[in-house]
């Protein structure tokens, strides 16, 4: 019951009744589009609200209170407010690569939900190399960091430019060879694969088996979605606001909104490669949908991600550096050493 | 392409006057090299009102509400510079309770300004949460203020001879719960940064201030004390009643910004000694003593200094025997302090120099008078 | 050494320059002749009695109404012994002239910012500044002298229209 | 060894500050909702300034007798008074506070002999014109009717010790009068240049 999985299905079931297999498939793509963006939306809305409130309270402040209960509209009112700004554009920028940038960065952070395995058969497309894909998708948002940081004609947006390109592709590497501790368990590069691999109780979760290759992916994945510790493309005090400097109005909410969706990305693929996926936490307690199984241990991720943003101090670039190349990367492989062992023995 | 046909080039970035870290209008133009810092030219002057000439066309007691506005963010220090300055010109003695409340203010004020000084060296580091803790604190410091004297950034409470106000029923009560929990939230900060690896690599051998550095640029309070100089005023000139009271001096060892941590955080636990002396040991008595409405020193000069929160703040006043001082200088430790930014911090990361900048603690209106 | 034990060395070791001496304040206090400002400032520096390394406070006082000129006062304070001193001299002025007197930020090197400011207030010329810019005011300041006595460029007090 | 050593550390370091974080989640907020909640002021509260008329009549306490406008710093307060031909007392004809240039000091509460003028805990005084922060007499007076205070007694004679509780510059401030009164009324005169007004006609002797 409640399953959704079974409801798309049952759409597809109808549609296929009466019209032409071309016009269903087109018709389904529309669907999924709407329904992934429409979703998408809420969450980053979500995700901005409780950001606030997690802060505030652990602040020991309120956060936002007018707008709705407990201030839940309040997002609402800042994407309106956003909406209505002025679009400012400087003067010296470039002004094609300006526009385009944050449109990147919102599509890139957009299309990484096409193989998320949200519950037992609610995935847009399970491509047999989900992985990969989600991989090579998300480093779109380097690229439309360094578009913005260059198109802004401005000395601070290009440091943070610069500064997001070389933090993200350095995490990039020790962030696939975490994964691959993961795809040598599963033997599968499919997202849904992997998840029916750890079925049946938390034990057979990969966390367990490669705690190593969990916390370099976690803390590769920090680095990867911009959050502090590694925020340093943005970092505030440093360099004002990055890369985002010159931006105003909804492109700047595009960026906003592109950052919350990245770190619910990067917590989708934890919760999936790690933590089971949509599987519950025992299997009696499989009565409770497979999408909130899903969804609770997403946000629960989220809100790692968010306690440590609001308790840590921002490291140094060439520290960040240091890090990714010096200490991550050893570990990482490491685990996939740890990994083939325990493959190889246990077997 | 070659490698050797791509050139570098160092580039000029105005830091300031609007930029988040550098703690009020003051622009650094900085030249660099990528990231790294090769010169830096401070710019002050933004918030100059010429303080000193406002003291000359002033009588005596109208200049302490000046006083206030030289360091927002320790009034009560500033309050007590000048009227020590002005008692010892005119010969003024001040009632022993008076002198108590002083102390207690100033120090009081001491702690309220460090956690200041930590809530933005924090948040200059990028860590936002210490910066409300801190100021939750400094909260219910400014709550006895506003009790005493009814203001909570500009004070006024001090006059010439004594205090303006005594303090009300209330005010020992929430000062003993105020103390009584103070120690704990200072562990929650240190708990928070002192030890946090991240913190450390941050802040550790960064802006390093050697000891010959900081006489040359007569560097003084907690930045010069961070450097291993056992110097404070408060013991070394024991103005007001200071001798009275037993407290230690907190020193660091390499001069970097962690030390000057150290040694603010160490000062506030002093500073909070001091005050529960001063509490428990407070007279009666009356609290001002009778200086007429136009009161004029005696001809003359007077040169004293106290310790305020940044260090050394000394005022120099030349009488001539009228009701306005003749001329007024005064020294404040931020423009000392300001001057050595250039020297510690080269050849760093600007990231680094954020953290030195907040390490130094310079208040602008200080710098400018 | 106390004020009088240091004052009392000061003038014996510099009986030659030094005009006058006392206790002003409980600070020892010497004045000396505007052109051995800069030696007896080295002097006093280097001195492994005195050890002046630091400069507590440094400006000028317009004094041309009183004796004909500005006085230049620094306050020197040593942290190995705990001393201070004031050292003056009279740089003779009259009217709208600019009086120069020789760096003292080869001394003290904190002295640089010190003479920014009383150059561009005072309008006292150092000889040799490293950084002859202004501190303080704007870069294209009209020239007048703020802290001079009687400068009248803006009234201090600005009543409510009526 | 020691790198071992350091990452535990660290590590615990980076737990200890989590504990700290975490543990302030389930903290009662401090903060207050502004609009809704408002603090109470306390009573010694330096806020906007106010004209107190006596209670009985309902006239103003203000003497004119400048003092309030000597003691002002800024030189916000400004005076115009007349001499009543009936009872030969000085009485305000225009009392004028430039709001906008107040630097809340309470000097002029501290020069007032007769509780004329008082800063009180009202603090909501925004306005989008400049100008209006000029107060005029009216408006002062509208603003000072629900303050209470306390009346000063006509002690000449001060008293030499002072309880914790009671207001010390009541009593200072009358002593403070009574010394000045017996040096005489020249030492006013230098106040003058501050700003230009007339210096001479200061009343002090009516009291």
């Amino acid at each position: 019951m409640f399953e959704l999985g079974g409801i798309f299905e049952a759409i597809g079931k109808w549609l296929n009744g009466f019209l032409p297999p071309v016009w269903v498939t087109i018709i389904s793509a529309v669907i999924t589009g709407l329904a992934v963006l429409g979703f998408l939306s809420l969450l980053a809305l979500f995700l901005v609200w409780w950001e606030r409130k997690i802060s505030a309270h652990m602040q020991q402040r309120y956060g936002p209170m007018r707008t709705g209960w407990h201030g839940v509209l309040q997002t609402i009112a800042d994407g309106v407010k956003l909406l209505q700004k002025e679009d400012l554009m400087p003067k010296d920028a470039d002004r094609i690569v300006y526009f385009w940038a944050p449109i990147i960065c919102f599509g890139a952070a957009f299309m990484a939900y096409l193989v998320v395995p949200f519950g037992k058969g609610i995935i847009v497309q399970d491509l047999n190399i989900g992985i990969l894909y989600i991989i090579a998708i998300t480093t779109f948002t380097v690229v439309s960091l360094l578009m913005a940081g260059w198109a802004s004609n401005n000395k601070w947006a290009l440091l943070g430019g610069m500064r997001s390109a070389a933090q993200i592709i350095s995490y990039e590497v020790p962030l696939s060879l975490a994964i691959v501790g993961a795809v040598m368990l599963a033997q599968t590069l499919s997202m849904n694969g992997i998840v029916s691999a750890q079925a049946g109780g938390f034990w057979h979760w990969y966390v367990f088996r490669e705690p190593l290759g969990f916390l370099v992916y976690y803390i590769a994945a920090t680095a990867e979605a911009n959050r502090t510790p590694f925020d340093i493309p943005e970092a505030e005090q440093e360099l004002v606001a990055g890369f985002n400097i010159e931006y105003s109005g909804m492109k700047f909410a595009m960026f906003f909104l592109a950052e919350f969706v990245n770190m619910f990305t990067v917590s989708a693929i934890a919760v999936t490669l790690f933590f089971g996926g949509w599987q519950p936490l025992f299997s009696f307690l499989g009565f409770i949908p497979s999408w909130v199984w899903f969804m609770g241990k997403s946000l629960v991720s989220v809100f790692v991600l968010m306690w440590f943003r609001w308790t840590y101090p921002r490291i140094r670039v060439d520290q960040l550096m240091n890090f990714a190349w010096k200490f991550l990367l050893p570990l990482a492989f490491l685990n996939i050493i740890l990994v083939g062992f325990g493959i190889v023995v246990f077997k | 392409m070659t490698v050797k046909e791509l050139k570098t080039e160092e580039f000029m970035v105005n830091m300031g006057p609007q930029h988040p870290s550098t703690h009020g209008v003051c622009k650094l133009v900085i030249k660099m090299d990528g990231e790294e810092i090769k010169e830096i030219t401070p710019h002050v002057g933004f918030l100059h009102r010429s303080i000193e000439k406002i003291g000359e066309n002033r009588t005596y007691a109208q200049f302490v509400p000046y006083t206030d506005r030289i360091d927002y963010v320790a009034s009560m220090n500033a309050n007590h510079a000048y009227v020590i300055a002005a008692e010892k010109l005119g010969g003024v003695e001040v009632p022993e309770r008076a002198e108590y409340l002083r102390v207690i203010m100033a120090e009081l004020n001491r702690i309220a300004s460090h956690l200041v000084w930590l809530a933005t060296f924090a948040i200059d580091l990028g860590a936002v949460t210490p910066f409300l803790y801190a100021f939750r604190e400094r909260e219910m410091i400014l709550d006895l203020f506003e009790m005493t004297c009814g203001q909570r950034l500009t004070y006024n409470y001090m006059c010439i001879g004594g205090v303006n106000w005594d303090i009300p029923k209330e005010f020992e009560p929430k000062l003993r719960e105020f103390l009584k929990i103070f120690p704990s939230r200072v562990d929650d900060y240190e708990d928070l940064l002192t030890n946090n690896p991240i913190f450390l690599y941050r802040t550790k051998n960064i802006g390093i201030l050697s000891k010959e550095t900081a006489f040359e640029y007569s560097v003084s309070g907690p930045s010069l004390r961070g450097s291993g100089v056992k110097w404070d005023i408060r013991k070394a000139e024991s103005y007001s009643i200071y001798d009275r009271f037993d407290f230690d001096i907190p020193v660091g060892y390499n001069g970097d910004a962690w030390d000057r941590y150290r040694v603010r955080m160490r000062e506030m636990r002093e500073s909070a000694k001091i005050v529960q002396q001063a509490i428990d040991g407070l007279p009666g008595g009356d609290i001002q003593t009778k200086v007429p409405r136009t009161w004029k020193p005696p001809e003359g000069e007077v040169f004293t200094r106290i310790e305020a929160p940044r260090g050394e703040m000394a005022y120099h006043i030349v009488s001539d025997g009228s009701t306005k001082p003749y001329r007024m200088k005064i020294r404040t430790a931020s423009f000392c302090n300001l001057q050595v930014l250039p020297i510690i911090g080269i050849n760093h990361l600007i990231a680094d120099l954020v953290a030195i900048f907040g390490s130094l603690d310079i208040i602008l209106p200080e710098v400018d008078r | 050494m106390d004020s009088e034990g240091l004052l009392k060395y000061i003038t014996e070791e510099y009986k030659d320059k030094i005009i006058d001496s006392g206790i002003v304040g409980g600070v020892a206090t010497i004045e000396v002749k505007p052109g051995d400002w800069e030696s007896i400032a080295e002097y006093l520096k280097g001195d492994m009695e005195t050890r002046f390394l630091s400069v507590s406070n440094y400006g000028a006082v317009d004094y041309r109404e009183k004796l004909g000129g500005y006085q230049l006062v620094i306050t020197l304070f040593s942290y190995e012994f705990n001393h201070k001193l004031t050292m003056k001299t009279l740089l003779p002025a009259e009217g709208e002239e600019c009086p120069e007197i020789k760096t003292l930020s080869a001394v003290w090197p904190v002295a640089d910012w010190f003479e920014r400011e009383t150059a561009e207030l005072f309008g006292i010329v150092f000889v040799g500044h490293p950084d002859p810019r202004h501190l303080m005011l704007d870069e294209d300041w009209d020239g007048e002298y703020p802290m001079r006595r009687g400068w009248s460029g803006r009234d201090f007090i600005t009543k409510p229209d009526k | 060894m020691s790198l071992v050593r350091q990452t535990t550390n660290g590590i615990y370091n980076l737990i200890l500050g989590l504990a700290v974080t975490v543990k302030h989640l389930f903290k009662h907020a401090i903060t207050l909702q502004y609009p809704k909640e408002r603090w109470t002021m306390p009573e010694r509260s330096r806020g906007t300034v106010v004209l107190l008329s006596d209670t009985e009549t309902g006239k103003l306490n203000c003497t004119a007798c400048l003092m309030c406008e000597k003691a002002c710093p800024v030189a916000a307060i400004t005076i115009e008074r007349e001499k009543n031909p009936e009872t030969k007392k000085f009485e305000p004809t225009s009392f004028t506070i430039d709001m906008g240039i107040c630097c809340y000091c309470g000097l002029c509460e501290k020069a007032c002999n007769f509780s004329a003028i008082k800063l009180t805990g009202k603090y909501e005084m925004s306005i989008y014109d400049k100008s209006e922060l000029i107060y005029d007499m009216d408006f002062l007076q509208k603003l000072g009717r629900d303050v209470k205070y306390e009346k000063r007694k006509r002690v000449v004679k001060k008293t030499a010790v002072k309880k914790a509780t009671a207001k010390p510059k009541t009593t200072e401030a009358r002593a403070e009068s009574g010394d000045k009164k017996a040096e005489g009324t020249s030492s006013t005169k230098d106040d003058g240049d501050v700003k230009e007004k007339p210096k001479n006609e200061t009343e002090e002797g009516k009291e």
